[in-house]
C-alpha cells in the first residue's frame, strides 16, 4: 500500500526550523507556496536561508517573509517585483546574492541530480563572473556555477495524490518541478488532493518517490 | 494603424524591430518597449512568444471581461493568456530552451550598449537592486539580440558607447540596435550605420552616438 | 497560423544525407522511430554517426541501420539486446563509442540547452575516464562530458499536432524528449497526428517550435 | 513459499537482499537475478521499483492474457506493466533521479567485487562488448548499493577479491554484499562478515573469499 502522506499544515511545519535553508519556488505571485509560507510564519522560524527566484510583491508570498524579516540570505534571480525588498537590501537590512534565473535553474538541477556544478556561458565576461572558475571546453569559456541544494523544498501543486504524486499547471510549474529534487524534506501543498491511481503516470511531473508531506493548500483564485 | 511614416519614438522602434522577425519564429520580448513589438507585426509574418517563466505562446494579457487564469503570467508577472497551439513547461526546461538557442530572438532594452556589442541593462550601481532575472541568459542564448533603445538618456547623454561603463548583462552579444534615429548593425569591422528614420541625417546621428560607426555608401531608410 | 509541418516520408528525409550525425532514441525496441529509420534505408543513406541508446533487436528499428552497413560509427550505452551489432563490434566491422546511460542523456541535453559540458561523477575510477579532464569541485571530483549535438534527430511520438507539438507516452518517452532538443533538423514520426489545439499546453513534452517536420508513425503494436 | 530455511543458492541471496529494504524505498533491480527480490519481500514492505528507461513503479511482466502494452518496458527491454501510483519520465529525469541519490536501493551483479566497494561487472575485455548500459549511473548514484552474487564464479574462483582485475563499474561504492554463503559489509576498516547461510563455517567463507575479511565476534544469520 503506498504510504499516505496527507498532513496539517502544523505537522508539515515540523522539519521547518531557525537558520535551515529552504528553496521556496514561484515567478511572482504564480506557483507560490504560499498556504506553507504562512505556516513558517504562524511557527515563528527566523535566520533562514532563502532560495528562490524572486520574493513575490509585497504582503504576499515569499513577500511575508520579507516583511516579517525572517530571512537571513536569500539568493534569487530578481527582487524589483517587491518594492519592500528592494528597500531593505538597499537599506543593507537584508543580503542577498543574485544568481541568473537559468544558472539558478541549472544549480538547483544539480544539486538534485547528483552533478559537481555546471559549466555555463551566462556571466563571463558580467560580474556575475566575479570569483568564479572559468573552465575552457573546446575554444569557449564557461563558468563553473555550484550546485545548490536545501534543508527543505516548499512546492505548490495544482493535484496531488496521497502518496505525493504532484501535477504542476500551466505557468505556475516554474520552478516546482526542479526545486522538488533538491531538498532533504520535500512539502507539497496542493490546491486539489486526489487518490492514488486518479493521476495519469504521463502526466505526473513530480514523483511521490521525492514527495514527503503533502497538505492541502488554502483555495484562493486571486 | 497609423501610416508607417507617421510613427515616432518608441511606435517607430517597435514597428522597425517587428520587421526583424521571420514567420515561425520565436520570440521573447523584454518587458516594456520590446513587448509593442506585437502591435506593428509585419502582414503573414507569425511570431511565437516565450516566456521565461514557462510558455511558447503568450497571447497578452487577457481582455476586458475575459476571466483572468491565476495560472498564467508574462516575464512580468502579469496576467497573460496562451493562444492555440501553446505550450508550458517548467523554468529549467525553459532557460534550456533559451541559452540553447531555441529562442530566435531576444529583443531587450538598454541602459548602455557598446560597439563591441556589449550589453548593461540589469544593474546601476548604488541605484537599482532590482538584480538580472533572466536576462544574462537571454542575451547570451538567443540566436540574434536586438536592443531596442531611445538613441540617448533623458538627459541627452549617448547611450550607445564606444564601452559601457556600468556592469554588463552579456559581453559580445548584441547583433542590432533599433532607435527612433536608426538601425545599427554589429559586424566583425564595427557597429554599422544599416538605416536612418525619416527626416534623420548621418551627421544628427553622429552628434548623438558615442560609439564609433561605420558609414557604408548606401544608407537605407527605417521606413 | 500555425505552419503545418506535416509531410510525407519521403520530404521528411530531405535532410538525411550520406555522413551526417544523428540522435535516434529509443530503449531497445520501445519508442524508437522505426517508420523514419525505414524511410533512411529506403533512401540509402550511409556512412552515419549515430547516437543512440542501444541498436534496438536485431532486425528490428536501429538494428535495421546495423544490419545494413548504414553506420560509421556509434555512440550508445548498450548494445547486448542486439546479437547483430555485438558480433560486428567483435569483428572490427563497426565503430562504437560507449557512454553511460545517464552521462549519454546529459551530454545530449547540455548540446541541447547551450551548456559547454557536465560535471558527472559517474565514471570516475573507471576506463570511461581515461583521457577526459577531471575537475575537483568542493574536495569530490567530477568528470567533465562533452556536450553532444547532431546534424538531425528522429524523435517517435505517441501523439503530435500538425504545428509539431509533441506527446510521448509512458516509457516510450526515454530519450526522445531530450533528443529533439540538440539536433539542427528535427523530425518527428507520430502514431497519431491531430490538429493544433488539441493538446493542452502542460500534456505537450516537446514545444512545435522545436520541431521541423511531423510524418504519419506506421501503426503497428506488436 | 518456500521455508526461508530450506531455500539455497539465488533464492536464499534474494530473499536475503530483500531484507535489506524499508517500506516505501525505491529501489533499482538490475537485470536478472536481482528482479528475483520481489519474490521474497518481507511483510509489510512495500517498495517502488525504479527503471532506468522512466519509470518509478514498474509491476513486472503482464500476466498471461493481460493485453501488452508495447510503450511499457522494463531495463532489459522485456514487457513490463505499471502499479496503481506509478509514473512515467524521460531518461533524463531518471538519471538525474539516479544520479541525485533518489533512488534508495541498486541492486545488482557482479563479475567482481573487492573489499574497497570496488564494482565489475560491464566488461570482460576481449570477450563482451555489450556495453554498461545504465549500471555506472546506478552504482555511483544510489544511496545504497548492494550487490547479489553467487560466491564463486562456475570454475569455482573467487569473484570477491582484494582488488578487481576487471575494468571497474564504479570505484568504492558498493555497501553490502550477499551471498549464498554470506553477508558482508563494507566499513571505512574493511569487508566485514556480518552473517553466515545456515550450516556456513566461518573457515568455509574465507576459503573461498580472496578479499581480506573482518571477523567480528558475533556473526548473525542470514536467515
Amino acid at each position: 500500500m503506498p504510504k499516505d502522506k496527507v498532513v496539517s499544515l502544523e505537522v508539515a511545519m515540523e522539519k521547518i526550523h531557525d537558520g535551515i535553508s529552504i528553496l521556496i519556488p514561484g515567478f511572482v505571485n504564480v506557483g507560490v507556496p504560499e498556504t506553507l509560507i504562512k505556516g513558517i510564519i504562524a511557527k515563528g522560524c527566523k535566520d533562514l536561508e532563502i532560495i528562490s527566484n524572486n520574493t513575490s510583491v509585497k504582503g504576499r508570498g515569499i513577500g511575508l517573509l520579507v516583511h516579517e524579516n525572517r530571512i537571513k540570505h536569500i539568493t534569487c534571480s530578481h527582487i524589483g517585483s517587491n518594492t519592500e525588498t528592494v528597500e531593505k537590501v538597499v537599506k543593507g537590512e537584508l543580503s542577498v546574492t543574485f544568481v541568473p534565473q537559468g544558472t539558478l535553474c541549472e544549480r538547483v538541477r544539480a544539486g538534485g541530480a547528483g552533478l559537481g556544478g555546471i559549466l555555463t556561458p551566462v556571466g563571463i565576461g558580467t560580474p556575475i563572473a566575479e570569483g568564479k572558475p572559468v573552465i575552457e571546453v573546446d575554444g569557449k569559456q564557461y563558468l563553473l556555477e555550484k550546485p545548490i541544494r536545501a534543508d527543505v523544498a516548499l512546492i505548490h501543486a495544482w493535484k496531488a495524490d496521497r502518496m505525493g504524486n504532484v501535477v504542476y499547471r500551466r505557468t505556475a510549474r516554474n520552478f516546482n518541478q526542479v526545486f522538488a529534487t533538491a531538498a532533504d524534506w520535500v512539502i507539497v501543498e496542493a490546491e486539489h488532493i486526489v487518490e492514488v491511481g486518479e493521476l495519469d503516470p504521463d502526466e505526473i511531473m513530480t514523483p511521490g518517490a521525492l514527495v514527503d508531506a503533502v497538505v492541502q493548500a488554502e483555495r484562493s483564485d486571486d | 494603424m497609423a501610416q508607417p511614416t507617421e510613427l515616432k519614438g518608441r511606435d517607430l522602434i517597435a514597428y522597425r524591430t517587428a520587421r526583424f522577425f521571420n514567420d515561425g519564429d520565436v520570440v521573447n520580448l523584454g518587458i516594456g518597449m520590446p513587448t509593442k513589438c506585437l502591435d506593428y507585426l509585419p502582414e503573414g509574418i507569425d511570431v511565437w512568444v516565450d516566456t521565461e517563466n514557462g510558455a511558447i505562446g503568450l497571447a497578452g494579457p487577457p481582455k476586458a471581461g475575459e476571466p483572468v487564469d491565476k495560472d498564467v503570467c508574462d516575464a512580468a508577472g502579469n496576467p497573460s493568456t496562451l493562444r492555440v497551439g501553446a505550450c508550458c513547461f517548467d523554468s529549467f526546461t525553459s532557460f534550456g530552451y533559451i541559452r540553447g538557442g531555441h529562442v530566435d530572438i531576444s529583443v531587450l532594452g538598454a541602459y548602455e550598449v557598446d560597439q563591441e556589442g556589449n550589453l548593461a541593462n540589469w544593474m546601476v550601481p548604488g541605484k537599482t537592486a532590482a538584480g538580472m532575472g533572466g536576462a544574462m541568459d537571454l542575451v547570451a542564448g538567443a540566436k540574434k539580440v536586438i536592443v531596442m533603445t531611445e538613441h540617448c538618456d533623458k538627459q541627452g547623454n549617448p547611450k550607445i558607447l564606444k564601452k559601457c561603463k556600468l556592469p554588463l548583462t552579456a559581453a559580445g552579444e548584441v547583433d542590432i540596435i533599433v532607435t527612433e534615429l536608426c538601425v545599427l548593425e554589429r559586424t566583425e569591422e564595427g557597429l554599422v550605420l544599416k538605416e536612418l528614420a525619416p527626416g534623420v541625417t548621418v551627421e544628427e546621428v553622429l552628434s548623438k552616438t558615442d560609439a564609433e560607426l561605420i558609414i557604408p555608401e548606401e544608407i537605407g531608410s527605417m521606413i
